[in-house]
Formats: structure tokens, C-alpha cells, sequence
């Protein structure tokens, strides 16, 4: 079991390099076969080992440096579920999209393969360190890779664009965590995590702990895409290749806010335990304003690819109020939506996939009606819509329905409001979109007198025929929404997870188990309760987003004097946020370092 | 947002980042006094535990070589990315063949004879002193990432003296690209030594040698060469291909 | 005057953010970007320095001599030269930004709005 | 606090200034050059060696060769 641990990174390096070198004269279906077997491998591994940890978690030292003392020499895998489930997530979605590639991009030779599978081994080691610094180089890893992913399609300016500000912000980002992490170092001379929060909670807060907290907390906010850091977000996953979509919308942002958790759990707990009630205030403040930024701007998009990209960035928000509740629960419940939402997500993106494939368009307007010919893929997107929006059982409405009640314990009620509000707002575009593509519903395009430059045609991402799609293609998508469903049958799934939260959320147990190899007292699987008020919730949100879905195609039909209130109280606030969006990296750095300020006002004025 | 707009935006927002930045750094130990326990170990244990006597590598390739050996594949994955990236301009010109033609009859760049012998006798003394400051690695200051660098430029002075061509020959996609991958590939597999031993991955399991020796401190010295490996050929893969673009476009203006 | 690295490090990571907000040429940002990574490395290695000590290679000084911190140079030497590749990428993508766009000038980059 | 380290350090950071106020990305891969050497000193005083060289063989050479190689690129489209 302990040799498998640094192979979840190993191999997937190994097999990138090996690609690499393998001659260019290869069948593409090796490249193939091969990087789908090393991710495939990864899926097992990691499934053997999260089965593994819930017995019990495991700690491994690479080149065998034990700690001495209590201080590490060396750097750490901390294997406990909640990493482990991540890595089984991430491993499943390359795993997919290598398998929806299969027909995509015939001139490329192996350069993708390569990368998809150094993302792949730079999420496990992220997942599973226990070292600050090895975060950081993970962390960077995981976006190079990325940026490059990012930019495949070198023959499109938007993806170019797109990538170019994913890439300076991400890099300020982790200067920003880099500089946190000096800071930390520089204060106990320590990068174990465990050691750090040692170390760390034997003085009293001062500025050194709030600034070091603040840098490395909007590092990966960055990286999550919380707003004002989420700019780069929109232009770089509407251009982005689909596969690497797929990658970038079910994981890539989760993986900051689990850093976010860990980070705060293992180092920060000791020394700013005792403000927990201001920081979860801050926390699920950024998020609910985020949540709620990102499903107003689904709304107005056309283009389908960068209106999930706002939807993603809604949901990240609800994912960090789960994380920033700072329980038990509410971090399961954060985990469990995260996952059952990406594969849902991940699924979306590879319908519109399936569009660009058929149609060189993801165009909502563009590709009216046009759909029809490929009913089973209107079905999986509109299942996917209706899973966006947490109807049960769609897994989805587990994990935001633990965040809610966690919420409502803690005195916030309105958490909820607040969740629900921002699934209906992002469902019903996305349950919009589908019905005009795929049935036609709705006034003709003409009702729109805006042409915009984002519904133009885009290059095509395939080579094969467009007269069809390669049954490879819906495969993959039917398998992921398919798995977002099965988890939400899983009986008691949301209580499954709570006893990883909660050792998860204990520094001293950590601490014991990394430093002095003392496994932790097993915590009971505590009795499931039926989410009922849960699931009714999620019934009334996917209804009101199919409502919200007709009121967006028949809108004309409405009485003028509705019509016109709409557009004046809204359309001005529409434009204004719009405008903010836009494009220039000036900007967004602009944004990042006021964000950063922001961030760093509140944390001084509440913790000090 | 105007130029106005965004400036005044970010200078609200830097004096905050500023403020907070210099208020984090007070809590610093004084400049020159610092005592983190991590460093001051190692010090003491690490020649004797490791046999390098230059601690820094000690460090980077075996108290924290997992770290290195992401650290690595971040270069790994950049030089794809560069790859990927230029490659459209590649595709634009004409098939291999074809372009194997051009570059026999090509006259570029036109270097006058002094520069062309300058260079063409730097050319070994840099390899040699490349390869000196990979191999010593793990005794004196330099090893793998700084001598794959002078390594790389020793192919830059292939160019410079005009031997453009035989540096295509052997540079991007064969020599380089093989490199990249063996370089990265085997620092890999020299973790995997640990495993095959029955040890933890990348656990240093050959003969430490006698310290200050040249052949000591067992894998940090191969994983050196191996970085000194991948360094060399990354940083040689992307000038070749910064090269090969501002060519092949001269050629065709 | 013992602040003075830290306030160095301070001062490069702003002056280049600044840079960076201002430019009108994406390979100057892209430099800039540079200054900012720089200002992380002058920050650790400012910090992990001691008075007096010597280099932490002991090929000629005596094990147990005071040094100064080897960790914080092993993690600045692995990231500077990764470093450099990573600006490549950054560059490369800036040359194809322009191929495509026909200019450097970010304020003339505007397909991605809304 | 020795005074050399005081005016490396101010030297490193009129350099990085300089280097960001320098506009014109020709003239900065020069001055980019300028500071990479820089770098390479502050690091040799604050006895980082390995760090010193790695920075110079980078900062000073590969790094502003990069940046012509992509200047080049671009004015002769």
C-alpha cells in the first residue's frame, strides 16, 4: 500500500516523459491507448488507496527522512480521503477526456497527451503534500501545464488572449503565495505543514501571521477564480480546447479552495482559532458575493463555453462558503458538490464540444434549432442544466444542501436563499440555451438585433466528419453526468465523508500523525439523516430555473411595461458589470491587487 | 477601464498591498539573525547524512528532491508549451524534405569570419566548462540547473557562428526533445532506485562514497547529471525554436 | 537599515506590478512579470542570510562552521532557472498573441470583452 | 548590516525599477541583462553562490536572448 502512494505522481510523469520520446512515427492511437492506460492506472491507484485511508490515514516520507524530533527533513504524502478523493476525481476526468480526444485534434502528435498527464500528476502531488513549499511547486506545475493547455489552439486570438491572462495572473498569484510562504518560513523556519502550525500557534497573532495568511489565502483565490481575482477565468476557459475544459471547470478552481482548507487547518488553526467567527464571515462574504456575481453574469452570455464559465465561477463561490463555514459538515458538503458539480460541468462542456463539432459554433443564437439533429446530446445538456441546478438526485443537491443546513446552524440562514438563488440563475441560461438549440424554442435569432463578435465562428476543434458524432464523444459525456447522478444515489453519501472533515479539521491529530507518527482515534461513521428538505429545495430550484429558462426565450412576449422595467432597472447594472470584464490584463492585475488590499483591510482591522 | 481609471485603481489598491507587505516583513527576525530550525539541522547533519559537501544541492536533490522533481517537470512542461505554440508557424513551412533543401542552399545568417571563428572556438571550452559545473554538483557551487544552462548556450554559439544549419540538424525536435524527456525520465526512474530497493521513492540507496570526492553522495550526483541533462536540452529546445521562427519568416521576406 | 532587504523586496514586487498595470507592450509585461519573481527570491534569500556565516558549501570550510540557511537557497536555485522557462512560455504566447492580433498593445487587445 | 550589502541592495532596486520603466522592450532586454547581474551580486554577498550563478547564466544571458529571439520574431512579420 505505501509504494503505491508516490506513484499516483510517478507514474503519470513517467508516462508524459515516455511520450515524449516515443517516435512521431507511432499510430495516434497509441499516444492514446497509452495516456488513457497511465491515467486509467492513476484511477485505480488512487480508488485502492482512498479505500485504503478511510480505515485509517498513511504518511509517507520520501528518500526516507523520517522526522527528528519533531522537526521534518524531508517532504511528505499525507494520504487521508478527502486528498484521495480529489485525486480519484481528477484522475476519472483526464481519464474521460482522453478518451473524448480520441477523435480530436489528428495533427497534434502527442504534445496534449503529455501535458494532460503532467496536469494529472501535478494535481495528485498537490493533493496529497504535507509540505508548504511542495504546495507552491505543485500548485505552479498544475498551471503551466494548464497555460499551455490553455493555449492549444494557437490558430485562435481568443485562446491566445485567453491563456496570456490566465498566465500573468496565475504567476502573480503565486508569487503572491510564494512570498507567504518566505514569510512563513522566515517566522519558524519550518515547510511541513504540520510543524509550521506548530510552531505558528506559540504566539499571538501579529502582522507577520495576518499578512503571510492574506498572501497565501489570495494566491489561491486566484487560482479558485474568487471575485475581484476571477477575470482571467471567462476568456480562458470559453476558448480553451473542450477536453481540457472539462479539467479546468470540474477541478482546477475546487483544487485552490482545498489548498485554502488544508492551508488553514494544518498552519493557521493554532494562532487564529480564536477569530474563527470573523474569518468565517470574510470567507462566506467573498463567496456569496461571488456566487452571486458569477450567475449575473451567466445570463447575458450567447456564447455557451464562456456562459459555463461564469457558472463555474458561481459555483466556486458556494464552494468556498462550504469551505470558509470552517465545520465538519459544511467542508463534506463543499466537497461533495464540488465533485458531483464539476463531473455535471465537465459533462456540459463536452455537449457543447459535441456543437463545435458539428456545428463550428457555441453560438446559443448561432445554432438555433440546429440541435435537433442530435437529440441525445440536447438530452444530456438539459439533464446537465437541471443538475447545475441541484434537482435530486443529481448528487449536487447533497452537497448544497449539508452547506445550507451548516449555515443555518451557525445562525445564517440566508445562505441558503442565497445558494438557491445562484443555482436557478445559472441553470436557467444554461436550460435556455438547450431548449433553443436543441428544440428550436424561442423567436428566431432576429429577435436579437446585437451581433456580437463572440457568436462568430470559431474553429473547429475535430477532424472526422461533421456529419455525425464519434459515439466516443457522447460517451464521455453521458459517463460523467451518469456519475454525478450515481453519486447522488449513494446511500447516506452525506454523511460518508464527515468523518474525514472532521480529522481533517484537527491540527493536533495532524500534527501527532506527520511528526511523531501517531495514527488518529477512528471517528464513527455518524447515522445518515434523510435530506428532505434538501431535496425539496432542489425540485423548486430546477423548477424555478426551467421558468427562468422560458421567461428568457419568450421574453418578447411579456407586457411591455414589464419588459421595460427589467430592461431599465437591470440593463444598466447588466452593462456595468459586462464592462468590467474586459479582457485587458492591466485590468485584471488592477483588480488582483486591489483585491489583495481588500483582503488584507479586513483581515487587519478583525484579527489584530 | 481607461489607462486613468485602471492606474488609479491599482495605486488605491498597491498603497494597501504595500502597507500590509511592509507590516507582514516587521515581523520578521532582524536581517542577519535568523535561526530557523530547518536550516540550522541540516547544517549540522546534512554533509554527514549526504556526503555532498555542497549543502545547497544536498538539499534540492535529496532532503526535498521530490520538490526538485516537480520543480523540473515545471520545466518540462513549459518547453511543451513553447513547442505547441510555435509548432503553427512549423506546419506553415514547407513539408521536411522540402525544408531540408532550403537549408542547404540557405546563407543565413551572414557572419563575418572573425565572429565565425570567435565563436566556433568558444564553442568547446563552454561544453567543457558546462559539463564541469554539472558534474561537481554536489561538491561546489553550480550542478544541474546553472550548468545546463551554459550547456545551452554553447549550442547558442552554434548559431552565432553560423552553423545554423548543423545546428538544425541535431537541435529541435530529435536531440532536444530526447533529452528533454530522458533528463526528466530519469530523474523519475532514480526515484524508483528507492522503490526497487525497497525503500521510499527517491530514498539516496547507492554507495555515498568518500565526501569531497568527485564520485559521491550516491544519487544527488546522478540526479544531478540528469537535471544538467533536461536543463540543456529544455533551454536549447526553446532558443531553437525562437530561432527557427525569426528564420524561416527572414527567409521567406 | 536591517529592513532594508525586506523593504527592497517589497518595493520589486510593487514597481512591477506597477509595470505591469501600466504597459503597453505585452513582452515589457511579460519582463515585468520577471521584476515581480525577482523581489521573491531577494525576500527568502534575505531572510535565510546570517551575519558573519559563510556559504553553506563546506568543500572548503569546516562542517560546523556557522552558514547561512541552505534551504531557502535550494528553493530559490530550482525555481530561478525553472523560472526562465516559464517566461519563454509567456513569451511565445505574447509572439502568437501579436501573429494573431497584429499588435503588443494590450489596450488594442479587445475580443474578450463581456 | 555591512554597507556593501546596502548598496547592492540599492543598486538592485534602482535596477528593477529601471527595468520596468524602460518601455521600450529592445532597450529593456539590455537593461533586463543590466539587472540580472545585479541579482547575480546581491546573491554572491547574501553567500548564495549557487544562486548567483544559476541567476547570472539566466538572468544575465538566457533570459535577454529569449526576449531578442522574440522581438526578432515579431518585427519581421
Amino acid at each position: 500500500m505505501r509504494t503505491l502512494l508516490p506513484l499516483a505522481v510517478v507514474i503519470p510523469f513517467l508516462a508524459a516523459a515516455l511520450l515524449l520520446a516515443a517516435p512521431q512515427s507511432w499510430e495516434r492511437r497509441g499516444f492514446d491507448a497509452f495516456a488513457v492506460a497511465a491515467a486509467g492506472s492513476v484511477v485505480v491507484i488512487s480508488s485502492v488507496l482512498l479505500a485504503d485511508s478511510t480505515r485509517g490515514p498513511m504518511v509517507y516520507w520520501f528518500g526516507g527522512w523520517v522526522p527528528e524530533d519533531g522537526v521534518a527533513l524531508g517532504l511528505a504524502f499525507v494520504a487521508e480521503p478527502i486528498a484521495l478523493t480529489l485525486v480519484v476525481l481528477a484522475a476519472f476526468l483526464v481519464a474521460g477526456s482522453l478518451v473524448y480526444s480520441w477523435h480530436f485534434f489528428d495533427t497534434s502528435g502527442n504534445l496534449f497527451h503529455v501535458l494532460m498527464l503532467v496536469f494529472l500528476g501535478a494535481i495528485a502531488g498537490f493533493c496529497l503534500t504535507g509540505d508548504l513549499f511542495s504546495l507552491f511547486v505543485f500548485f505552479e506545475l498544475m498551471s503551466v501545464a494548464a497555460f499551455s493547455l490553455a493555449g492549444y489552439k494557437v490558430e485562435e486570438e481568443g485562446s491566445l488572449q485567453g491563456a496570456l491572462n490566465f498566465a500573468v495572473t496565475n504567476s502573480i498569484g503565486a508569487f503572491l503565495i510564494l512570498s507567504g510562504i518566505a514569510l512563513v518560513y522566515g517566522r519558524t523556519g519550518a515547510l511541513n505543514l504540520a510543524q509550521i502550525g506548530e510552531s505558528l500557534a506559540e504566539a499571538p497573532v501579529d502582522g507577520l501571521v495576518i499578512t503571510a495568511f492574506v498572501f497565501l489565502i489570495a494566491g489561491l483565490f486566484v487560482k479558485a477564480a474568487i471575485v475581484p481575482f476571477h477575470f482571467w477565468l471567462p476568456d480562458t476557459y470559453a476558448a480553451a480546447p473542450t477536453p481540457v475544459c472539462v479539467l479546468f471547470a470540474g477541478i482546477f478552481n475546487g483544487l485552490g479552495l482545498y489548498a485554502i482548507a488544508r492551508v488553514y487547518w494544518t498552519m493557521f488553526d493554532g494562532v487564529l482559532g480564536a477569530e474563527l467567527v470573523t474569518l468565517r464571515a470574510i470567507m462566506v462574504g467573498a463567496g456569496a458575493v461571488t456566487a452571486i456575481l458569477g450567475a449575473f453574469m451567466c445570463w447575458p452570455q450567447r456564447h455557451i463555453k464562456r456562459l459555463l464559465a461564469f457558472s463555474t465561477v458561481s459555483h466556486v463561490g458556494m464552494f468556498l462558503i462550504g469551505v470558509g463555514l470552517f465545520s465538519p459538515a459544511a467542508l463534506a458538503g463543499a466537497i461533495i458538490y464540488l465533485m458531483t458539480d464539476g463531473l455535471v460541468k465537465g459533462s456540459l462542456f463536452l455537449c457543447a464540444g459535441i456543437l463545435l463539432h458539428r456545428f463550428s459554433s457555441v453560438d446559443e443564437l448561432g445554432c438555433d434549432g440546429k440541435g435537433r439533429s442530435i437529440p441525445y446530446t440536447g438530452v444530456l445538456f438539459l439533464l446537465g442544466g437541471l443538475g447545475l441546478a441541484g434537482l435530486p438526485p443529481f448528487g449536487t443537491f447533497v452537497g448544497r444542501a449539508l452547506i445550507g443546513e451548516e449555515a443555518a446552524h451557525l445562525g445564517w440562514p440566508w445562505v441558503t436563499y442565497v445558494m438557491v438563488a445562484a443555482s436557478v440563475l445559472t441553470a436557467a441560461p444554461v436550460l435556455r440555451a438547450g431548449a433553443r438549440v436543441f428544440w428550436g424554442w424561442g423567436p428566431g435569432a432576429d429577435y436579437d438585433q446585437r451581433s456580437e463578435a463572440e457568436g462568430d465562428e470559431e474553429e473547429p476543434e475535430t477532424t472526422e466528419a461533421r456529419g455525425t458524432t464519434p459515439s466516443l464523444m457522447w460517451l464521455s459525456a453521458a459517463a460523467l453526468l451518469g456519475a454525478s447522478l450515481a453519486a447522488g444515489l449513494v446511500p447516506d453519501l452525506s454523511v460518508r465523508l464527515e468523518p474525514a472533515a472532521e480529522l481533517f479539521l484537527d491540527r493536533r491529530a495532524y500534527a501527532d500523525l506527520v511528526l511523531r507518527g501517531v495514527t488518529p482515534n477512528e471517528v464513527p461513521l455518524p447515522p445518515g439523516a434523510p435530506l428532505t428538505e434538501g431535496a425539496v429545495t432542489g425540485v423548486i430550484a430546477a423548477l424555478a430555473a426551467t421558468v427562468a429558462a422560458g421567461i428568457g426565450l419568450w421574453h418578447a412576449k411579456l407586457p411591455a411595461s414589464i419588459r421595460g422595467g427589467i430592461s431599465r432597472g437591470l440593463g444598466p447594472a447588466f452593462r456595468g458589470v459586462r464592462a468590467l470584464h474586459s479582457g485587458h490584463v492591466g485590468d485584471y492585475v488592477a483588480w488582483l491587487t486591489a483585491g489583495v488590499a481588500i483582503l488584507g483591510g479586513l483581515m487587519a482591522a478583525t484579527l489584530r | 477601464m481607461s489607462f486613468t481609471s485602471r492606474r488609479n485603481l491599482f495605486f488605491a489598491g498597491v498603497l494597501g498591498f504595500a502597507a500590509l507587505f511592509l507590516w507582514g516583513l516587521r515581523g520578521l527576525p532582524d536581517f542577519g539573525r535568523y535561526e530557523g530550525v530547518y536550516g540550522l539541522t541540516l547544517n549540522k547533519v546534512g554533509v554527514a547524512q549526504t556526503h555532498a559537501t555542497n549543502l545547497v544541492a544536498a538539499v534540492a536533490f535529496d532532503y526535498r528532491g521530490f520538490d526538485t522533481l516537480g520543480e523540473e517537470f515545471i520545466l518540462f512542461a513549459a518547453v511543451v508549451g513553447v513547442a505547441i505554440l510555435l509548432r503553427a508557424h512549423r506546419d506553415e513551412a514547407a513539408t521536411d524534405d522540402a525544408k531540408e533543401k532550403e537549408d542547404e542552399g540557405r546563407n543565413v545568417p551572414h557572419t563575418s569570419d572573425p565572429v565565425r571563428v570567435l565563436g566556433l572556438g568558444l564553442i568547446g571550452p563552454t561544453v567543457l566548462l558546462g559539463l564541469y559545473v554539472v558534474v561537481h554538483g554536489h561538491l561546489t557551487p553550480g550542478g544541474g540547473f546553472s550548468g545546463g544552462v551554459v550547456l545551452a548556450t554553447a549550442a547558442l554559439l552554434v548559431y552565432l557562428a553560423g552553423e545554423y544549419v548543423a545546428l538544425r540538424r541535431v537541435s529541435p525536435e530529435s536531440l532536444t526533445e530526447l533529452a528533454e524527456s530522458a533528463g526528466a525520465g530519469s530523474y523519475a526512474v532514480i526515484g524508483v532506485f528507492g522503490l526497487l530497493a525497497g525503500q521510499a521513492f527517491l530514498t539516496n540507496v547507492l554507495p555515498l562514497g568518500t565526501t569531497g570526492h568527485l564520485n559521491s553522495s550516491g544519487t544527488i550526483l546522478l540526479i544531478n547529471l540528469a537535471v544538467g541533462v533536461e536543463v540543456a536540452g529544455g533551454f536549447s529546445f526553446i532558443l531553437a525554436e525562437f530561432l527557427e521562427q525569426t528564420l524561416l519568416v527572414r527567409e521567406r521576406v | 537599515m536591517t529592513f532594508l532587504p525586506f523593504a527592497i523586496a517589497a518595493w520589486l514586487f510593487a514597481v512591477g506590478l506597477y509595470g505591469i498595470v501600466t504597459s503597453r507592450h505585452l513582452i515589457h509585461l511579460v519582463i515585468c512579470l520577471s521584476v515581480v519573481q525577482s523581489s521573491t527570491y531577494v525576500l527568502l534569500l534575505a531572510i535565510g542570510y546570517r551575519t558573519g556565516a559563510g556559504a553553506p558549501i563546506f568543500a572548503e570550510t569546516p562542517v560546523g562552521a556557522p552558514v547561512v540557511d541552505p534551504v531557502v537557497q535550494a528553493l530559490t536555485l530550482t525555481d530561478s532557472v525553472v523560472a526562465a522557462t516559464v517566461t519563454a512560455l509567456l513569451l511565445a504566447l505574447a509572439v502568437q498573441v501579436h501573429k494573431k492580433a497584429g499588435t503588443f498593445d494590450p489596450d488594442e487587445l479587445d475580443i474578450l470583452q463581456g | 548590516m555591512e554597507l556593501l550589502h546596502g548598496l547592492v541592495l540599492v543598486l538592485v532596486a534602482v535596477g528593477g525599477t529601471a527595468v520596468v520603466f524602460t518601455r521600450d522592450p529592445l532597450a529593456q532586454s539590455m537593461v533586463v541583462s543590466f539587472y540580472g547581474i545585479l541579482l547575480g551580486i546581491l546573491f554572491f554577498v547574501f553567500r548564495a553562490p549557487d544562486v548567483a550563478l544559476s541567476q547570472i547564466v539566466v538572468g544575465a544571458v538566457a533570459l535577454p536572448t529569449m526576449i531578442l529571439l522574440a522581438l526578432a520574431k515579431a518585427n519581421q512579420e
